[in-house]
């Protein structure tokens, strides 16, 4: 049998293949690994992490709709100290990258989070998450705004070489013009996207179906939009893309890659089949086989527009 | 914890609206525990997107028990599988009911589809313990009694049994059992889990010696304690939440705010 | 039995109830009325017309996604002209307000056809189409751009006195600012939301499935991102909201009216099911007796937020 | 045009993966024409969202018939349904084949499933008219005779009948018909009906009496010409796109751009 390489790189963190976990999909993989052998992943991207540790929004967090999601999780993550005391000595026993999202309310603690974790030899990248629609000090505001990107990035660069991914809100108009901040101010890559506002009432009592009012969508739903804000960012920056947004088999990370993306993640779908992975290897290795595609990375951004 | 597919071998409504699916399946039958739950993938599709927790109801030799009524969309397609067809379990998921504590009178509390973890659980108990239940529902039709050992039954409208609600009729009835000790296991809505803390509290401050624990819900995306999606409040330290899936579902009652 | 009111004002634009069949959904009423009695709706809303005719986009236009459709038409329309002569005789047989939605691509053609079409009785109000986005000429541009929305509703307001509903694009960071520009500049209402920018790829030949690239995305996937953008209007502006996004049976029409519509359009449904407004009808009025609310105007904006 | 709910009343796999649907709706069977279309609900809710159109396969007193392959979701639905089920209708849709015009001989072509509304086609001809067919295939099991008479097959792998494309064939086999009347009715893939179209341009440069009408096909959301999803190039007017649900499916194959 012929072998493919599925390798891919961003930037300079090069990966097994384009299969990440997203982040606050998977927590910090130990439940996930009683399913599959992290090992056989791309790469694992951790739970948001802010400073302190935050209990996250009351219940309830999460609402099903039609081919999607909402959720008001609130960020609720352990806490930098934690984080490395109890959750990367066993992200550290796999021979896996781990990307460390970090989410914050003020530059400064963005950089003092990738500051303290930098000498932390398992985390091999950050994803900044600028952009989650679902705390009220902070998300929305930064990952809308242009010049706030632009200096999250430029600070954080400076404060460590490991990879940058910024993480982009598609809650915007147009979504290149983050990705160009990103790139201009140091960043090594962009992952397109989190989740899209949302909300959804009860008609019985007239009250928000969750605490927080607002939540974040994800799930096949977004995939349209997903795969429009990646192919727009490609067609626009020179720049590697991570796509994520309601992929729920080989074919769905076969379009994001022609679309313009070099690696993906995978969301939602941990929650219904944490082994999803497995058979998404085995679909991509045979499409590319069928093929004759060598390296999977040719696929990204090999669209035909006419 | 496993994902497996399994085959319906049976399907009954044990009373008006009420399902039982017989579902032949010794890896979860071997490993799972009363008050344990599984996720469900009700189609092979996504459509539902998530997977829809069931409690364990019964286990019998390599066949488990799922308990449940039509609620919505997930639950519709659920009955009407045909024998043969396969679901996806997600599970052994949380944790269960710690029956082998010492007590020397299990109290079942039950409330509507609150019933679905007791057969199981009276199952373990029955040849050890003294088992006293109560059953409540609004009225006759949602009460259920199926395979739960000794019970009374309270409905609210007066239907069936004590007319009032479940925790009542158990408060009027445990005085009579001062001197024993007592474990209650209560499932139910979330008012009368409510009720029942309070009935516990007032009952330990009248030194009753009473132990309870509850299985509490929420929605649910994941079931294994990747989301977040599921919190409870914890009763001991207001800056953190439980996660029904992991922590629980069953929980001290004390250890949890209602 | 107790009937209800479901009577409901737009502005000074009175609806006997809150159903209006969203533009490009309905064509100019024809079809649509062999299966249901035009009469029993709240109002029309015809396709997006131009001032000359538009042939629209090559095919394929329509792709099917997860609980979603995408849409690129291209603002295919018969033009002012055909339309005045052959349409709105047809319509001007029934009993039941027709609103115009009108798209342009340029501030000029906007006030033209209005302009045009203001002497004709059969035509009660205007939507204004800022924010098709398909059309690359015009759609996008206009309704991510504040201020030439603002110019756009003034220019409309003093060329005539009928309704003018501004019709906004989702694909903004916050949806409430454009309402404003729309409010300050005389619109008498908004209608929220036109779809969702999205795109999808054949994994075998490569190509957009759309053959304009991108389309937009309509249906339940989008209904919770509607919702929001309904409500973040409410909180922010005060003006009336008509929502459209996902509306499927009539528990969605109570939940956009509790979010903050005082009317709701039905769009993709049309497709699927041309007689859902019979059904819809029903359920609101069952609804509103059940629970005592004798107006169903009272629901509008009725959400609690503890 | 009306929306209605039939009863299943017969499946059958009329060859491997064709599938052959019956059901019963007077008021569809009384009101549609060959060539003719429904667009049909295949689930309850709203999973596939859009409706899935079929050509009118067949029609015997109050029953219809279907054929269909399963392609995808839609159609995995619609091959599992169970006798008794009911089949949400939208139809009957678009303008059909006529046949009502004058010639000598109808020739069917078919590609693939485009054999799908010609039963129907021949039912209404067979005693008027004399009828040849040609059916074509990529390969035998591609090859659908049912109902058609007097066939000629095509493959392209030569695994049954004349080896080539079912328009090369037809051509060939026309040439006897040299002094007749024909009116030629196809239906299948793009690029069969784009063959036709120049063989149908040869021949009538040579001087043959022949006319045809072919029905195309497009991703449709409405079916009854909402939506404007469905263009197909007016071959007359380079301005304007027919719209395939509802001035078709039939087009004489002059009038558009394939
Ligand atoms: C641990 C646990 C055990 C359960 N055991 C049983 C059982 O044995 N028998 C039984 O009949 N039911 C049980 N349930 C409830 C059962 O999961 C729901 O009835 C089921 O999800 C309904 O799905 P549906 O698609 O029919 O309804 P739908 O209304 O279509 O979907 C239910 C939706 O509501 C959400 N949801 C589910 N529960 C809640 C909640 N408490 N609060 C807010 N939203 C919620 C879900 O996320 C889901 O998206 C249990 C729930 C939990 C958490
Ligand atoms: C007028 C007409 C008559 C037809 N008659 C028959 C028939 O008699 N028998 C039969 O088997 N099939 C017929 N088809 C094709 C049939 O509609 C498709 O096979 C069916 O829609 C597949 O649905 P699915 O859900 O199984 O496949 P999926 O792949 O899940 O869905 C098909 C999707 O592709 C889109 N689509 C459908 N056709 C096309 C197209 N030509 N180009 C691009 N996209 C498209 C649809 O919008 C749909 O969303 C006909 C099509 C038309 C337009
Ligand atoms: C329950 C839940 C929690 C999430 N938490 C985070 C988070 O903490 N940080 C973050 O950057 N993204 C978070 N996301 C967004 C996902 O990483 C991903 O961008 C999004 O869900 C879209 O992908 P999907 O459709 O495949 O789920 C979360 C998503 C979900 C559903
Ligand atoms: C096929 C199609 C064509 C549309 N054409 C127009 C149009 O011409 N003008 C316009 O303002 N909106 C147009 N829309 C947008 C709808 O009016 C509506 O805003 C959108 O579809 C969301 O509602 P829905 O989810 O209920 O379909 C179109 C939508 C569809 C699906
Ligand atoms: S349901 Fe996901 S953490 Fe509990
Ligand atoms: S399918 Fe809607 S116009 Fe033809």
């Amino acid at each position: 049998m012929k072998t493919v390489d599925l390798s891919v790189n961003i930037g300079k963190l090069k990966l097994n293949n384009p299969i990440l976990l997203a982040s606050g999909t998977v927590g910090y993989g130990n439940e996930i690994s009683d399913f599959i052998d992290l090992n056989i992943l791309g790469g694992i991207i951790t739970k948001s992490i802010s400073l302190k540790p935050r209990k996250g929004n009351k219940p309830q967090r999460i609402v099903e709709t039609s081919s999607g999601m909402l959720n008001a999780i609130g960020l609720a993550n352990v806490g930098l100290e934690e984080f490395i005391n109890e959750k990367v000595p066993f992200l550290a026993k796999y021979n896996v990258p781990i990307i460390c999202n970090i989410a914050a309310s003020s530059i400064e603690e963005y950089v003092e989070c990738v500051k303290v974790l930098n000498d932390e030899e398992t985390i091999k990248a950050f994803e900044i998450n600028v952009s989650c629609p679902n705390v009220k000090d902070g998300g929305l505001q930064f990952g809308n705004n242009l010049s706030m990107v632009g200096k999250i990035t430029e600070q954080v660069r400076s404060a460590t070489n490991k990879t940058i991914i910024m993480k982009l809100s598609p809650n915007v108009s147009y979504i290149a013009e983050f990705a160009k901040v990103c790139k201009e101010n140091g960043a090594d890559a962009v992952s397109a996207i989190n989740t899209l506002v949302g909300t959804a009432f009860n008609i019985n009592t007239r009250k928000p179906k969750l605490s927080n009012i607002f939540g974040g969508l994800s799930g096949p739903a977004i995939k349209p939009i997903a795969l429009a804000k990646v192919l727009e960012i490609h067609r626009n920056v020179d720049i590697p893309i991570i796509g994520v947004g309601g992929i729920m088999n080989w074919q769905d990370v076969i379009e994001f890659m022609i679309a313009g993306a070099s690696a993906i993640q995978i969301g939602t779908l941990n929650f219904i089949d944490p082994t999803a992975s497995l058979s998404i290897l085995k679909g991509l290795n045979d499409y590319c086989i069928e093929r004759n595609i060598e390296s999977i990375s040719q696929l990204t951004g090999s669209y035909i527009l006419e | 914890m496993l994902i497996i597919n399994s085959p319906v071998v049976e399907l009954s409504e044990i009373q008006k609206g009420i399902f039982l699916q017989k579902i032949k399946s010794p890896e979860i039958a071997n490993g799972i525990l009363p008050g344990q739950f599984l996720n469900i993938k009700v189609s092979e599709g996504f459509t539902p997107l998530l997977r829809r927790p069931f409690s364990i109801c019964d286990v019998e030799d390599d066949n488990i028990f799922l308990m449940f009524n039509i609620y919505g969309e997930g639950t519709r397609i659920l009955a009407c599988k045909h024998i043969g067809d396969m679901i996806n379990i997600l599970g052994p998921l949380g944790k269960g009911y710690n029956f082998e504590d010492e007590f020397d009178i299990a109290v079942i509390i039950a409330g509507g589809l609150g019933a679905a973890p007791f057969p199981y659980l009276a199952r373990k108990l029955k040849d050890r313990k003294e088992i006293i239940s109560f059953i409540g529902g609004r009225s006759k039709s949602e009460v259920i009694r199926y395979n739960i050992p000794n019970s009374l039954v309270a409905t609210e409208d007066g239907s069936d049994g004590f007319k009032g609600n479940v925790v009542q009729l158990f408060e009027n009835e445990i005085r009579n059992y001062f001197n024993k000790s007592i474990k209650v296991f209560g499932c139910g809505p979330n008012g009368m889990l409510k009720a029942l803390s309070d009935s516990v509290k007032k009952l330990s401050s009248e030194d009753y010696n009473i132990k309870c624990e509850i299985s509490t819900e929420s929605a649910m995306a994941c079931g294994f304690g990747i989301c977040q999606g599921c919190p409870i409040q914890d009763a001991n330290n207001p800056e953190h939440y439980h996660l029904i899936c992991k922590d629980g579902p069953v929980f001290n009652i004390n250890d949890v705010v209602l």
